[in-house]
């Protein structure tokens, strides 16, 4: 809630982009900073960032808070959005109408996800590896159930198409509303008593239980914002691929994490601020595209991410007793 | 009060060092900028038994953990048997025959009670390596001769009972058991009795003669007078993380303990003149909890203070909680200004009025990594929504200061950590949260535990203060001075029921601890 | 006296004032290893009735003989997991294993018998876990997300640096252990079912790992470390120590599947394993142990893993397509962790 | 510029097959001057990763990119996007994308699938049960195999299709445990046909450990070099394929010509084994589908003669 803008974790990061983009002028040459280029990493860059935001607020919320199913859910909403909407809108003839109905049922899924994995959480009171760990295989059951494994393809749908890959004044529609979500995310958890609560239910859950913060309720809240968040990235998927799959991004689970412990959130709860995770989700991006271009094995690139990972953490202050309890265990007073 | 002569009223503490188990030489243990230890010079002989006296918070559990190397010294050193130990940890020190009773038991939870009891024994034997197999023989065997000791059942069933499972006056009895386990030189124990029952406590102290007689020296920390005099033995008294006196317990009357542990003569004088009971604020009917209180009856004025106290398992602990709908009472009723509430969460409380500040600040109070200022307006963020319903962060800051300075708090800036914060200090920004919701019923837990002279009386003030202003309080404490010095009405819990409830005018503390001790179970020696 | 008295009640209260459903609710708490066992039961009669056919004794040497890998992993995360750890970079430790020994042998000592390659992979699995561990004990951050990282680290390094062709000219001795045979039974239907002999791996592993739990001070300082490391410390337990042998171990266990896995496969793939991790953690918390730590049985751990085995292998025979597999274990996941959260809120 | 850059991007970096197509790609380069070619793929078989990589090839400006498709639906639209770009995109394995120039197809799926087929029925006497494994239902090509498989049989009766296209995920273990599967389910079972490279591999050792060898026929797509030991021991009858190294080398003359404004006819010969009288029909989309004859039909007497 009070705390300055600028501080090290930040600065840090700013750190970091200067250096990358520095090192790939040298390597790489103007082309790297080219408008085409900063473009298509930003398209890239908005479903990450996204699912990052989700593990984030997990994170934040504490009591060993985490989403492993973000990538799952986003997935999922696009395979169900695909099946309803025929029902209500046909591409051919009303795209524009087609899209928004799209867009509706992923949001719709979203939140049903996200208020699923909040309920375990809160209110059955499982912890958040196990609810996330098995709501993540179900989604990702039911996306391969209905899909029978295979893609199912929207073919191209114009404003969809748009929205993904379209710029206005230079700027990508889709990283437009990343940018957009960002700004009110981070406005609202600096801002609204939901966040100061947020963040203070994440220090010491036990502390917000005694002085009146519904916990269940903020648990709840937290992980359903972050099931909306995946089912936008879902939204984005789907529209820059014209397509929708189930094992689409695979990869990304431990990239959201890296981007996440990159930025600083702390694993054990209580800190994590969006602009730092937006700082190191674009971090991630310009290394990930400058290896693209000096054509680097991928190989190389996830041992990187994984020595990033370690690398950050050792950076990071975190506090021992966390991780050998991901919950407080019951005093023994 | 740094430089005060050490009191050394005992022929035996002279030229002991030959004879001492234990010597301490200016310990001092820091934790950030608390300074909990302040050049600490102790020797402990073989078959003595010492009691360690002192204010909440003044040193006396860091000092014990110091001995028993759970935590290192700052700065000093410490002898064992006349030899210096260097690296001295948890292990060695029970190697070497100091076992300990810790205030907050420090059982394994998801552990049986036999291995609670016998793992510690296996470790010194493999001094403190791992890859050993275990003797499960030696482990019960050891277990079953600690618990008859304790007189606990050695029945399998109870033996293979997860700790986390028994009752805290078991767990309490359990660890006594640990710590009498092994072939001991020295047995701490940190405020054992608490949750006992005086037969547990005769027993207890059978338990220490033996151990005496054996050679065995004991350090009981206590805050039961009675206990220790009738145990006997040397006193020891600590104010603010210094050792001010040892001398033997019988030649120490309760006020020049008083004394000696607060640095003043505590003035029993009240700090109100009791009030004539004004408007009818709460009334509890018939409220029970199954498994801690029942049928509880009581009401409450405004402008009144009302001071609860009683053993541990009593249901003194439940009741608040109750109150604040931390744990929501099973049966009763519960009005505030005659409307009936029904208390789910805290937050029911919170909105019909009632305010609870914890008894643990440390786990259930603040949110130590936060700054001051979040921890002081969470409980009022939606009266300090600006446009758009956002937090309006000037007002925020500006409530803030205003309660530092109200409230005295010694704080560097409202955005440091309230950890930076001194323990009575942080006492008071939690205060001060709650009255920020100015509630019409306060309910203190053990306002002033870990709280230093200074800051409980500005404490006081504090709580008088709000009670002139008309708001209700009630006090759940221990400490029967705090109570007889602030309430108008004190309720004495015991077995879950509300036995009596005292004007405090016609009330002594003598008197007082006899209703706490009378009730169908006996009880142990009064608290000081 | 009281505390007695106290806990006697405690337990009584509940058995008296008690129905049926109460009891049963009761005992499940104290037996939690019989809630895999159950779910198997239901399975097997769910699968059984629809599907006669499963009933042989072909089915019972198959889901023993794809439990081996599952198996040895999940024993390994069952360790770090009752220490109040989590981990999940065996797969990545496996496969590095694995495809580096193979090929090392294969390259020069084609001849090596299989032991010393089994060794081989044992210890290079155990120096792997202790990177784990050491990071675990120094970066002090949660062991899930260390092991994420190392995961990726392993993988990427394997990938880059060692090979990605997958080979089918393993060394003899590895192909010839995979061959071996326990019993070979001739099905009514006219062909050979063969129990091979690496399943006893998975069994002396098991007993193993049930003796260090069970009857080693270690395996009790793994549960009181899993219980609350503050007061394991304060009580003389040294916790970075176990840290260190939990994860030690469980490298130690994964590099030994490593070997089984290519010796049983006939070939080495370097991009074999990956993915299963989920599954193999979801077995452990099927068979009961929280992953808040300090609990966990090995017995209940094997049920997990066949539970697992049973729902991935014997879906074609009730005509449900393979590719409702994952939601099916996915809400057996979730129904786990409902099942223990109860059981939990019962005992407190 | 001066040089010409062609990329090919493959599904997965590192697997044998596209090792060997990389070799293909390699070798174009060489010996083609004026035109620089590369190979980069994924290191995880994730569209995601090929998209990014196909994306970040687009804003390196390269002038020709040949693709194939991990996912064909996930490409359409940045595929459409590089053409739009200028960029001349060509694909390969992947006959229903739209947004294409050309896409290369060693040969019409459906005759392959049939091909396969015929080896089976021959080796299964024309009767009895059989089923059909593919890699994944998502690549197109192994259904249309094992849809082309199923035509062919239809015209013996006694052959009955049992469980068809059992998704193996390009693992040769999980292959085998759905063949054991298979095996218990249907008793009587005679014959599989194999989809993904390593299918037979993981169906031959089930069999093998079954005891069937000589019971049951296997055939389907694989290497010479990973099936050698099943077609020794016969577990294994037939195995199928085309040579990735000249598929490999075949794309880029295809997207070499497309940069040049060539134009392709049917019956051209590009120089390439099995590619010596091309089959160029309209594709779904304003692209063009060219097919060769380039599959090779190998048994345990000439598999040696192919050293991947
Ligand atoms: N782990 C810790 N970190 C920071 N400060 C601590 C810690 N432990 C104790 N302190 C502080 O050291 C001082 C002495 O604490 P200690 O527990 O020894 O008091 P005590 O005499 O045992 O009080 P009580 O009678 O309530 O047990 C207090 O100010 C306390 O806040
Ligand atoms: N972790 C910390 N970081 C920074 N400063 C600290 C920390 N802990 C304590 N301090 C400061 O060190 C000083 C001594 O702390 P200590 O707890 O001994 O005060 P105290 O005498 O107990 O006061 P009180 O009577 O309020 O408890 C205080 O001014 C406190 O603000
Ligand atoms: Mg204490
Ligand atoms: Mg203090």
């Amino acid at each position: 809630m009070s705390s300055k803008f600028l501080d090290g974790q930040l600065g840090f990061l700013l750190l970091v982009n200067a250096l990358v983009v520095i090192a790939s002028l040298f390597l790489v040459g103007p082309r790297f900073v080219g408008l085409y280029n900063l473009q298509s990493m930003a398209i890239q860059l908005s479903e990450l960032g996204l699912l990052a935001f989700g593990v984030m607020l997990a994170m934040s919320a504490g009591r060993g808070g985490i989403d492993l199913s973000g990538v799952a859910l986003a997935n999922l909403s696009g395979v169900i959005a695909f099946m309803l909407t025929p029902t209500f809108a046909t591409a051919t003839e009303s795209p524009l109408l087609y899209c928004w109905v799209f867009a509706g049922f992923c949001l719709l899924t979203g939140l049903a996800g996200g208020l699923l994995n909040g309920a375990l959480v809160g209110y059955a009171g499982l912890t958040p590896i196990i609810a996330t760990l098995g709501t993540q295989m179900l989604f990702t059951g039911i996306a391969v159930g209905l899909t029978g494994g295979s893609a199912l393809r929207l073919g191209f749908i114009e404003p969809l198409d748009d929205f993904a890959n379209t710029s206005v004044l230079g700027i990508p529609i889709s990283f437009g509303l990343f940018l957009a979500i960002a700004g009110v995310l981070a406005l609202f958890l600096k801002y609204s008593s939901y966040g100061v609560r947020l963040y203070l239910l994440g220090s010491n859950d036990n502390a917000a239980k005694f002085s009146g913060i519904k916990v269940k309720r903020m648990y709840l809240i937290t992980y359903t914002l972050a099931g909306l968040l995946a089912s936008v990235a879902g939204v984005i998927i789907a529209a820059r691929t014209s397509s929708v799959k189930w094992d689409y991004g695979s990869s990304y689970v431990m990239v959201a994490i890296l981007i996440a412990v990159m930025a600083g959130v702390k694993p054990e709860g209580g800190f994590g601020r969006v602009i730092c995770v937006l700082m190191s989700a674009i971090a991630l991006q310009l290394m990930s595209s400058l290896f693209n271009f000096m054509a680097i094995s991928n190989f190389f690139r996830d041992c990187a991410w994984g020595l990033l990972l370690l690398i950050f953490l050792f950076a990071s202050k975190v506090n021992i007793t966390d991780f050998l309890r991901l919950r407080p265990s019951p005093a023994t007073k | 009060m740094a430089a005060q002569p050490i009191e050394q009223a005992l022929p035996t503490t002279r030229d002991s060092s030959a004879t001492a188990f234990i010597e301490l030489h200016e310990i001092h243990k820091r934790f950030g900028g608390v300074h909990a230890l302040k050049g600490v010079s102790l020797n402990i002989e073989p078959g003595q038994i010492y009691h360690l006296l002192g204010e909440n918070g003044c040193g006396k559990s860091t000092l014990i953990k110091v001995i028993a190397g759970a935590h290192p010294a700052s700065s000093g050193h410490l002898k064992v048997n006349g030899e210096t130990v260097s690296d001295f940890s948890s292990i060695k020190a029970l190697s070497l025959g100091i076992e300990t009773v810790y205030q907050d038991l420090s059982l394994l939870p998801n552990l049986t009670v036999a291995e609670n009891i016998g793992l510690s024994q296996q470790l010194v034997k493999s001094n403190g390596k791992l890859y050993r197999k275990l003797d499960s023989a030696a482990l019960i065997q050891t277990a079953k001769q600690a618990l008859r000791i304790v007189e606990l059942p050695v029945t399998p069933t109870f033996l293979n009972t997860q700790v986390d499972r028994l009752p805290i006056a078991t767990r309490q009895l359990v660890a006594i058991a640990r710590a009498v386990a092994g072939s001991a030189g020295l047995v701490i124990m940190d405020e054992p009795t608490t949750a006992l029952t005086k037969s547990e406590v005769d027993n207890l102290i059978a338990v220490v003669r033996k151990l005496q007689a054996e050679g065995v020296a004991v350090l009981f920390v206590t805050h039961k007078l009675d206990e220790c005099k009738e145990i006997g033995g040397i006193g020891l008294v600590m104010r603010d993380g210094e050792l001010v006196c040892q001398c033997d317990i019988a030649d120490l009357s309760k006020q020049r303990i008083g004394y000696l542990m607060t640095g003043r003569e505590i003035e029993q004088g009240r700090y109100r003149a009791p009030q004539q009971a004004g408007e009818r604020l709460l009334t509890v009917n018939q409220l029970g909890k199954t498994g801690a209180f029942s049928n509880v009856n009581f009401s409450l004025a405004k402008g009144e203070i009302l001071g609860i106290t009683g053993l541990l398992d009593s249901g003194r602990n439940e009741l608040p909680k109750a109150l604040a709908g931390v744990e929501p009472a099973s049966e009763g009723t519960i009005q505030l200004n005659g409307r009936l509430l029904s208390l789910h969460q805290v937050d029911d409380a919170v909105k019909a009025g009632i305010g609870y500040v914890p008894e643990d600040r440390l786990t259930e109070g603040l949110f130590l990594d936060k700054p001051i200022l979040d921890n002081a307006v969470m409980g009022i963020l939606d009266k300090l929504r600006g446009q758009l319903g956002l937090i309006d962060k000037h007002r925020a800051t500006e409530h803030t200061e205003n309660m530092v300075n109200d409230l005295a708090v010694v704080a560097s800036d409202v955005k440091a950590p309230v950890k930076s914060l001194s323990g009575g200090n942080q006492q008071k920004v939690l205060i001060g949260r709650w009255l920020a919701t100015d509630p019409q019923l306060l309910i203190l837990h053990g306002p002033t535990v870990g709280v230093d002279v200074g800051s409980k009386d500005t404490i006081y003030r504090i709580i008088q203060q709000q009670a002139e202003s008309g708001m209700g309080v009630i006090i759940i404490s221990d400490d029967l001075p705090e109570l007889i010095q602030n309430c108008d009405r004190i309720a004495v819990m015991s077995d879950g029921r509300m036995k009596t409830i005292v004007p405090v005018e016609e009330l002594t503390e003598q008197q007082l601890y006899t209703h706490i001790a009378s009730g169908n179970k006996a009880t142990q020696g009064v608290a000081l | 006296m009281t505390a007695i008295s106290d806990t006697n009640t405690k337990t009584m209260d509940i058995s008296d004032s008690a129905n049926v459903y109460q009891k049963l609710q009761q005992w499940l708490v104290n037996h939690p290893i019989m809630f895999p066992l159950l779910l198997i039961i239901i399975v097997c009669l769910v699968v059984g009735t629809i599907a006669p056919s499963f009933w042989q004794m072909a089915n019972v040497f198959d889901i023993l003989r794809a439990s081996v890998i599952r198996g040895l992993f999940a024993l390994g995360v069952l360790v770090v997991l009752a220490a109040g750890g989590l981990e999940v970079s065996f797969t990545s430790v496996a496969a590095l294993v694995m495809y580096s020994v193979t090929m090392l042998v294969t390259n020069y000592m084609p001849e090596l018998g299989f032991f010393p390659i089994m060794v081989m992979g044992a210890i290079g699995g155990t120096l792997l876990g202790v990177v784990n561990g050491l990071l675990v004990n120094t970066l002090k951050a949660p062991s899930l997300i260390v092991t994420i990282g190392t995961q990726y680290a392993f993988r990427g390094f394997l990938l880059t640096f060692i090979g990605t062709a997958l080979f089918m000219n393993i060394p003899a001795s590895m192909e010839q252990f995979g061959q071996i045979t326990l019993v070979t039974l001739t099905n009514d239907a006219g062909f050979e079912v063969k129990l091979p002999a690496y399943v006893l791996v998975l069994l002396a592993a098991a007993l193993l790992t049930w003796f260090i739990l069970n009857h080693t001070l270690m395996g009790r300082a793994i549960y009181a470390t899993g219980g609350n490391p503050d007061i394991a410390e304060r009580l003389g337990f040294k916790v970075p120590q176990v840290q260190l042998f939990v994860f030690a171990y469980a490298g130690f266990l994964a590099g030994i599947a490593g070997i089984l896995h290519v010796s049983s496969n006939r070939l080495a793939n370097p991009f074999d394993l990956a993915g299963t991790e989920l599954a193999v953690i979801a077995a452990v918390v099927l068979g009961g142990a929280r992953i808040t730590g300090g609990s966990g049985s090995v017995g209940g751990t094997m049920l997990g893993v066949i539970l697992i085995t049973l729902v991935s292998n014997v879906l074609i025979l009730v005509g449900i397509p393979s590719t409702w597999q994952t939601a099916i274990l996915g809400s057996f996941i979730l129904i786990a962790g409902l099942f223990f959260c109860f059981t939990d809120k019962k005992q407190a | 510029s001066a040089e010409k850059e062609i990329a090919t991007v493959v599904k997965v970096t590192g697997e044998n097959w596209f090792t060997r197509m990389g070799q293909g790609v390699e070798a174009f380069g060489a010996e083609t001057d004026g035109v620089k070619a590369r190979q980069v793929g994924p290191a995880k078989a994730d569209a995601a990763q090929q998209v990014a990589i196909i994306q970040d090839l687009i804003a390196q400006g390269v002038d020709a990119i040949t693709v194939v498709p991990m996912d064909p639906s996930a490409l359409e639209g940045v595929f459409r996007r590089a053409m739009q770009r200028g960029i001349v995109i060509t694909t390969h394995e992947a006959d229903n994308v739209q947004n294409t120039m050309v896409d290369m197809e060693a040969f019409d799926n459906f005759e392959f699938g049939a091909n396969f087929n015929q080896k089976l029925a021959e080796c299964m006497g024309h009767q009895g049960q059989w089923t059909s494994f593919v890699g994944s239902l998502g690549s197109l090509t192994h259904v249309q195999w094992a849809d082309g498989g199923a035509q062919y049989a239809e015209q013996y009766p006694e052959m009955e299709l049992v469980s068809p296209k059992n998704e193996s995920f390009n693992d040769a273990n999980r292959a085998y445990e759905q063949a054991k599967e298979i095996l218990r389910s249907y008793p009587d079972i005679k014959g599989f046909q194999g989809g993904s490279a390593i299918d037979v591999i993981g169906i031959g050792r089930a069999v093998e450990e079954a005891g069937l060898i000589g019971k049951v026929c296997v055939v389907g797509l694989g290497l010479p070099q990973d099936t050698g030991p099943y077609l020794e021991s016969g577990a294994v009858q037939y195995i199928s394929f085309w040579d990735p190294k000249d598929a490999g080398m075949v794309m880029n003359i295809l997207t070499n010509m497309t940069l040049n404004g060539e134009e392709i006819k049917s019956g051209m010969d590009l120089g390439v084994p099995g590619y010596n009288d091309i089959q160029v029909t309209q594709g779904p989309g304003e692209g063009i589908i060219v097919r060769g004859q380039a599959w090779v039909d190998v048994d345990v007497s000439n598999y040696k003669d192919y050293p991947f």
